[in-house]
């Protein structure tokens, strides 16, 4: 079965500091993963080449059977490869509104939009209740749902979610969980990467560990890792701090 | 009153007409961990920005500190009063190295010489626990771990009295989330009252000796943490239908 | 009463000017947080480019004032390219291209006076005559400004606030990360703001072009005219520029009247510096 | 402390010392006296400019009111040029001061417009007061320099030249030990993360206000030398064509460094003149030097400081922003 | 032997008085091909060496002045102006550099003056400016009682620019005017550089019209822009702008608005039949650049043919002081007059027979020359706007 999205063999960095060492992975059709591993490792980075924010120097990068690597943002983003940056990465001096309106920019985005506007709002009605608050002006939390909200006004056919959860009071995680389940049940396959494994563990099939810019584990569900297991994955192999 | 080392008196912050702290009003005991929980948005950086004065003082209310009240005090005065904190979102001073930051934090934080800031710095790094092969490298080149660490470490330069953290845990992985847990207790217990903003709730629950929760800008409740997670607002608001 | 009219409709006169001068400098200010500060030399660009295909080539002032803008905005799109797109991710952005579009300033202005020498030109008006405003004597020319400008700018704010292209211009102003992650073409939209920004500015040359002497160095006036306009006028929007434009328009037009034109830049200075001490963002600048 | 940089400066500062001797006659030391002077102005400039990140356009207005003072000082009053230069450092303090009251509290571009409404102001108030400043015709024939009977003219500007030396071997001094200290380490924290410096104890109205004083200072006795050297106090030394020169010279020369922007103050002096001479040409050399900032900031956004640091990889590396993870 | 002696020249030659700039380089360019091609003076052939003082910056000023005295081949140097101060004057002096220089006559005097015998050397070929200060008051009283203008009453309003020129002018004429029991109606002040709106001072002007305006502002363009607006709504009053309307530029930008300007001019081209080598000159400038010359090369031409004249005398370049001396001994009918200099000032001497102020009008784009009558190519006219 052809995989959904291949990347293969993928080196990239910054300037001349290389952050992926080659590194390999595969999501097969309506299927969804997390990657976990130290801080520093490469996963944004892994993300950021993915949606072409960072070019790979070597490998290639497959979705949906048509090779992506090297092609500009846009076009990943017209092909439904959405990328939920980490961070506060957002515009700033815009109102909460605009930017989810500006949000389904691509074309495959604007069909649809006001219903997915309004699954937006009924998701996080914080927002809802701040449309014309800047988001500079937003909580950290705050700011987390504007830019999971963005990322669902793109309407994506594979969403990589970059920390989701970061910042987000334990009610709002379990939430956000629950709706991330559910736009994965609704067939838009996922990439998460967050620092939680149960967490990680409750919405997708198989997790990798990134360390070094490559990926030295893969673990499936039926291997679920105990407390001391993930402990023991941070500092074992070859992760010191 | 005496062990009351800081305190909240109805503070208020409005933005155009967000009240976004509402009339809180709480004390913090020298010497103890209070932890400072509730739903996103509901005021809690704004509480630490107003009594910090960083970047912005109460809109009404009364913040005494030591005995002294400092709400209309200048920031900066207020962080050299004792009141060191730290922010939800990373900060760091890209171009300068550890040490030098240190330097800096020692010199104007704590009128230290360079003499007594070189050796304030091998102790509050030692603290945290930050490498020494990483003191000489540029901030903007550090982990978030390390970041962090040094956030922490800059702070305590001035042997403040208070120390108030926004969401430290934020983006760490397990094994940092308990050293961080390590690293609080004992920058307590040496001497050092805490201030917790967290919403890792391992991390909050083990640590703080009381809790506070906000909720849109008020006290929603106050307490033992293990009484407060039982309280049913607190689930509703907070927590949520996780099982504690 | 005489003389509060002509003060009024010399207000609206500068106003309207102002308001030209700096609509291309805000649209790249308020949108992608760029400063220009080759604005002005591209007014001068598009004034002499209207000038040769003007009088030099003899197609009249229509057709100079359309090649004017086309021209002007051409030669915005390679500044973009050549000095503004390789510091996208520059830590000091700002100061590094402030830095750079000065350069182009005194490229643009020797190149300039190398090509068109040193001697002073003009165009002729786009529309001959005078016309009565509230009795007081404006030439055509200038009414037909008095009405482009708060067209120009009106169009210009429903483009940024309203438009998908427009509020895309400014998402890539704020961060340009995010911009490209919900599909928004980063190169393209600077390109594309700046080619708006540089045709404005070769419109407004070749439109005072008719009204004062194209030189060399006619764009550093209007410039800091502009300058002045946008940045008093705050971060804001393009909507706070306007205001800001008309308002410094009519408070110079009162100053003449009232100290005269010899203390007029003085005071104007002065009070620019008073009303920043008091709102350091601007009058229209949120807080 | 005797950084590589360091010693790479004090090299320069011995083969300065010994031009005098090479070139005998005054042409050539003029042009090093002015690149001197230009030199000392953008280094100090630099300290607001890049290491605080004030985006202070006003930098020629404390190099005016030097100007201003010498020649007010030594014409109208009478005071002995020796002492109307440090005499400069003052005044230039005291417009500081007065311009920082509105810089402290402004951000980024807004900085921009009110300095440069100063610089304006200041011209007209020179041109205003013409019984005092001379208007717009300047001051003239302002008296010379002596040591006893040694006078500083007809000695082929011998004299000039090692005094602007001294002076500009003081600034980079004192420039190197206040970017050195906690205080310029401060400049930078201020710079970049202005919360997290005032919450921790620095107050960042008086590190602007401090920097731009600092930064006056040797830009004042810069004027007050230019003048007494010139003899000459005209308004033109506001102008605008003066200041896009002198930015160029701290953003060629390295905008984090104190010795980038003498280096480039030297370089541009020089290539600048070597141009003048080539007829036909007064107008492309501003083009060629515009065209080399473009480039010098795409190729090393450090600056020419940069360039030399990488064609002698000696030492200590720079750090730049190589990491391996863990 | 013959060797050659090289000229040099500073002018500014970018920055905004670059138009000057390239007629003074002109000029001097003229000039020294002349004497070239007919062999050279004393055996020695020239070479121009051009400096460029851009916008008049003392440093950059200073920097082209050491360029040419570092060079020892230099025989003199020749400008128009090289800075707003003429602080170079005082460079060239002690470096007995031959310094021929026009404008600016007062800070030269304020400059020479005092020890004039320290300045051998430098010789300006424009006379003292105090001519325009007062010489406009009995030329216009004798216009209005020969009848030749009707004025309606004596009222004279007074405009100038912040610029030492435009304000010593507009000072002195005020003085002058009131003197004579004029009044003075307005007396305004706008800063130095472009002015792209007169209408405020206009309509202060057409409350009160005065019998005569006068601008003193001497930029071509802000002239023609002042020209205009008052066209817009003229006032029954002569109008009299300084030096501006000189400027071929001025005629261009205005047209026939400025048909019946009256200007006068101090050292500047002389262009009567009673004078020909001003033509003259003219035509060898046009016939070699193609262009018309607004009297900044001309002056040039006349200092390099001065600078020769003395040169043929002394003989040898290297001996400046004497070549200096033998300057100030000049007695030449040259393109703007009869040059002798005053050796208390070492300014060319203003008189009818000597450099003579010269009034003229603009009439259907064209400069007539009514005053002094000696030279006179024609009539004043009253304007067509007054009544
Ligand atoms: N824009 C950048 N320029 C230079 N280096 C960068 C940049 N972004 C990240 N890095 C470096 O690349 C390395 C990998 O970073 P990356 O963000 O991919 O790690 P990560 O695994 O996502 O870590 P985290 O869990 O902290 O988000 C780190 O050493 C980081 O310092
Ligand atoms: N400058 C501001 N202007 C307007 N509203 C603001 C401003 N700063 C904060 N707010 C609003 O005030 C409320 C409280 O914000 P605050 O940052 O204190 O929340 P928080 O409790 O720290 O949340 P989180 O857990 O998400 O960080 C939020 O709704 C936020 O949007
Ligand atoms: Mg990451
Ligand atoms: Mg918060």
């Amino acid at each position: 079965m052809m995989p959904l999205l291949d990347v293969r063999d993928v080196q990239a960095g910054y300037g001349d500091m290389r952050v992926l060492h080659g590194l390999s992975l595969h999501i097969g059709p309506q299927e969804s993963i997390g990657l976990f591993g130290p801080n520093g490792h490469g996963k944004t980075t892994l993300l950021k080449t993915i949606s072409s924010l960072v070019r790979p120097t070597a490998g290639s990068i497959t979705f949906d059977g048509t090779d992506i690597t090297g092609r500009k943002p846009p076009a990943i983003v017209e092909a439904g490869l959405i990328h939920a940056p980490q961070g506060n990465t957002l515009f700033g001096n815009m109102r909460i509104a605009e930017t989810l309106e500006l949000a389904a920019f691509s074309k495959r985005a604007s069909t649809g939009a006001q219903r997915r506007l309004d699954d937006v709002y009924a998701l996080f009605p914080r927002l809802a209740e701040r449309k014309t608050q800047l988001a500079k002006t937003l909580s950290g939390g705050e700011r987390q749902m504007l830019s999971i909200g963005c990322a669902l006004m793109c309407a994506p056919r594979l969403l990589m979610l970059d920390e989701p959860t970061l910042g987000l009071s334990p009610r709002l995680k379990e939430e956000l969980g629950a709706a991330i389940g559910e736009i994965s049940k609704s067939g838009v396959p996922l990439i998460v990467v967050e620092q939680d494994i149960e967490f990680l563990l409750s919405l997708t099939d198989r997790l990798y560990l990134v360390e070094h810019g490559v990926v030295v584990r893969e673990i499936d569900r039926a291997s679920a890792p105990d407390h001391e297991e993930v402990m023991r994955l941070y500092f074992g192999e070859g992760g010191t701090h | 009153m005496n062990d009351t080392i800081l305190e909240v008196v109805d503070a208020s912050k409005h933005f155009a007409g967000l009240k976004a702290v509402n009339g809180v009003s709480f004390g913090v005991t020298r010497g103890e961990i209070l932890g400072i929980a509730g739903p996103n948005g509901s005021g809690k950086s704004t509480l630490f920005n107003l009594i910090t004065g960083v970047p912005f003082g109460p809109t009404s209310g009364e913040i005494r500190f030591q005995g002294q009240r400092i709400d209309r005090w200048p920031a900066h005065r207020i962080a050299r009063a004792g009141l060191a904190r730290t922010f939800q979102k990373d900060a760091e001073f890209p171009d300068l190295t550890a040490d030098e930051t240190l330097l800096i934090c020692g010199t104007y934080n704590g009128q230290l010489g360079r003499v007594a800031a070189r050796t304030r710095s091998d102790e509050v790094l030692g603290l945290v626990g930050f490498a020494d092969t990483r003191r000489g490298i540029p901030s903007r080149n550090l982990s978030v771990y390390e970041k962090k660490q040094l956030m922490i470490a800059s702070g305590l330069m001035s042997r403040p009295a208070v120390l108030m953290l926004d969401e430290p845990a934020s983006g760490l992985t397990k094994p940092e989330i308990e050293s961080l847990d390590r690293l609080l207790v004992a920058v307590n217990a040496s001497g050092v009252t805490v201030l917790l903003i967290e919403h890792v709730l391992s991390l909050l629950l083990s640590i703080s000796q009381r809790l506070i929760v906000l909720n849109q800008g008020s006290v929603l409740a106050q307490g033992n943490p293990a009484e407060v997670v039982r309280n049913e607002a607190v689930i509703t608001a907070y927590l949520g239908g996780r099982k504690q | 009463m005489d003389t509060l009219l002509a003060t009024l409709v010399s207000g609206l006169v500068l106003g309207s000017l102002y308001a030209l001068m700096a609509s291309g400098l805000s649209l790249v200010w308020t949108t992608l947080g760029v400063f220009n500060f080759a604005h002005g030399a591209l007014m001068m660009v598009g004034a002499f480019i209207a000038w040769t295909v003007s009088e030099a080539v003899g197609a009249g002032p229509v057709a100079g004032v359309v090649a004017g803008t086309l021209g002007a905005g051409l030669i915005g799109i390679v500044i973009e390219r050549l000095v503004i797109r390789p510091f996208y991710a520059s830590r000091n952005m700002l100061l590094v291209t402030a830095m750079t579009t000065l350069a182009v300033t005194i490229i643009l202005e020797r190149g300039a006076q190398m090509i068109w020498g040193p001697r002073l030109k003009q165009l002729p008006p786009l529309v001959d005559g005078e016309i009565r405003l509230f009795g007081n004597a404006i030439s055509a020319h200038e009414a037909l400004l008095l009405v482009a400008a708060p067209v120009i700018l009106i169009a210009l704010w429903r483009f940024t606030v309203s438009s998908k292209i427009g509020r895309s211009l400014r998402a890539v102003g704020q961060n340009q990360d995010s911009a490209a992650l919900i599909g928004v073409d980063v190169p393209t939209a600077f390109a594309l703001a700046f080619a708006i920004s540089a045709a404005l500015a070769g419109l407004t040359g070749a439109l005072l072009g008719s009204i004062r002497f194209i030189t060399p160095a006619m764009g550093s006036e209007p410039l800091t005219k502009a300058m002045i306009v946008v940045i008093f006028g705050g971060l804001g929007s393009l909507g706070s520029t306007a205001g800001a434009a008309y308002l410094i328009g009519f408070i110079e037009a009162f100053l003449v009247l009232w100290v005269g034109l010899y203390w007029t830049p003085f005071a104007l200075f002065l009070l620019m510096i008073l009303v920043l001490l008091l709102r350091p963002n601007g009058i229209f600048g949120k807080r | 402390m005797m950084t590589r940089n360091n010693l790479l400066l004090l090299a320069l500062f011995v083969v300065l010392a010994f031009v005098p001797q090479i070139f005998t006659d005054g042409y050539v030391r003029h042009l090093f006296i002015i690149a001197f002077i230009y030199a000392i102005i953008a280094s100090n400039w630099n300290l607001s400019l890049g290491h605080c990140g004030i985006f202070n356009f006003g930098h020629m207005t404390f190099f005016g009111i030097g100007v201003y003072t010498a020649a007010i000082l030594t014409k109208t009053a009478g005071v002995n040029p020796w002492l109307a230069i440090p005499a400069c450092a003052v005044t230039a303090a005291i417009s500081a001061v007065i311009m920082a009251a509105p810089v402290a509290r402004l951000k980024g571009i807004y900085v921009v417009l009110v300095t440069f409404a100063v610089n304006q102001l200041m011209v007209q108030l020179v041109l205003s007061q013409a019984d005092l400043t001379g208007g717009a015709k300047g001051l003239v024939r302002l008296p010379f320099l002596t040591i006893g009977d040694y006078s500083f003219i007809r000695d082929y500007k011998l004299g000039y030249y090692y005094l602007a030396l001294v002076l500009l071997g003081l600034s980079t001094a004192f420039l190197i030990l206040v970017a050195g200290s906690p205080f310029g380490k401060s400049l930078k924290a201020v710079r970049d993360a202005e919360d997290y410096a005032t919450a921790r104890g620095i107050s960042v109205a008086r590190t602007r206000i401090s920097v731009l004083v600092l930064s006056a200072i040797f830009t004042g006795i810069a004027g007050g030398f230019y003048t007494v050297y010139l003899r000459v106090a005209s308004p033109e030394v506001f102008g605008f064509g003066t200041m896009s020169l002198v930015l160029s010279m701290v953003l060629i020369g390295g905008i984090n460094s104190v010795l980038g922007p003498v280096i480039a103050a030297l370089a541009l002096t020089f290539a600048s003149e070597a141009m003048a001479g080539i007829g036909g040409f007064e107008d492309a050399r501003y083009i060629v030097i515009a065209v080399a900032m473009i480039l010098v900031l795409r190729l090393a956004p450090g600056g020419l400081i940069q360039i030399l640091e990488r064609l002698a990889p000696t030492g200590q590396k720079p750090a730049t922003p190589t990491r391996s993870p863990a | 032997y013959a060797d050659t002696v090289k000229l040099g020249v500073l002018a500014p030659l970018t920055g905004p008085a670059a138009a000057d700039g390239q007629e003074i380089v002109n000029g001097a360019k003229l000039a020294v091909d002349e004497l070239n091609a007919a062999g050279g003076i004393a055996g020695h052939t020239f070479e121009v060496v051009v400096a460029d003082v851009g916008d008049g910056n003392p440093d950059k000023v200073a920097t082209a002045v050491e360029r040419l005295l570092g060079d020892h081949d230099m025989g003199g140097v020749f400008t128009n102006y090289a800075s707003s101060t003429n602080f170079e004057i005082e460079m060239m002096a002690e470096q007995d550099m031959v310094y021929m220089i026009a404008a600016n006559s007062q800070q030269t005097h304020d400059i020479i003056a005092p020890n004039p015998e320290n300045f051998s050397t430098v010789w300006s070929l424009t006379p003292s400016y105090d001519g325009y200060n007062t010489e406009i008051v009995p030329v216009i009283k004798e216009l209005s009682e020969t009848g030749k203008i009707k004025l309606p009453n004596k009222k004279v309003a007074i405009i100038s620019s912040d610029n030492p020129y435009s304000k010593g002018i507009a000072e002195g004429m005020a003085k002058a005017f009131g003197a004579d029991g004029w009044e003075i109606t307005q007396n305004d002040l706008v800063p130095f550089g472009e002015v792209s709106d007169w209408r405020a001072f206009l309509g202060k002007v057409r409350k009160d019209p005065p019998a005569l305006l006068i601008n003193t502002d001497y930029l071509s363009a802000n002239a023609a822009t002042f020209m205009t607006q008052f066209m817009e709504n003229p006032t029954d009053s002569l109008v009299f702008i300084q030096y501006a309307p000189s400027v071929p530029e001025f005629l261009k930008l205005t047209k026939e608005k400025s048909s019946g300007v009256v200007y006068n001019m101090l050292g500047g081209l002389l262009l009567s039949p009673k004078n020909p080598r001003a033509q003259e000159v003219l035509d060898k400038y046009k016939a070699k650049y193609n262009i018309e010359s607004g009297g900044a090369g001309a002056l040039t031409y006349e200092e390099v043919m001065i600078y020769a004249d003395a040169l043929a005398k002394v003989g040898d370049p290297t001996k400046r002081r004497e070549v200096g001396e033998q300057i100030g001994k000049t007695d030449k009918q040259t393109s703007i007059g009869r040059i002798t200099f005053d050796p208390a000032t070492h300014l060319s001497v203003q008189n009818t027979d000597g450099v003579p102020l010269q009034f003229y009008q603009i009439q259907d784009g064209k400069r007539v020359l009514f005053y002094p009558g000696k030279y006179a190519t024609g009539d004043f006219v009253q304007p067509a706007w007054m009544k």
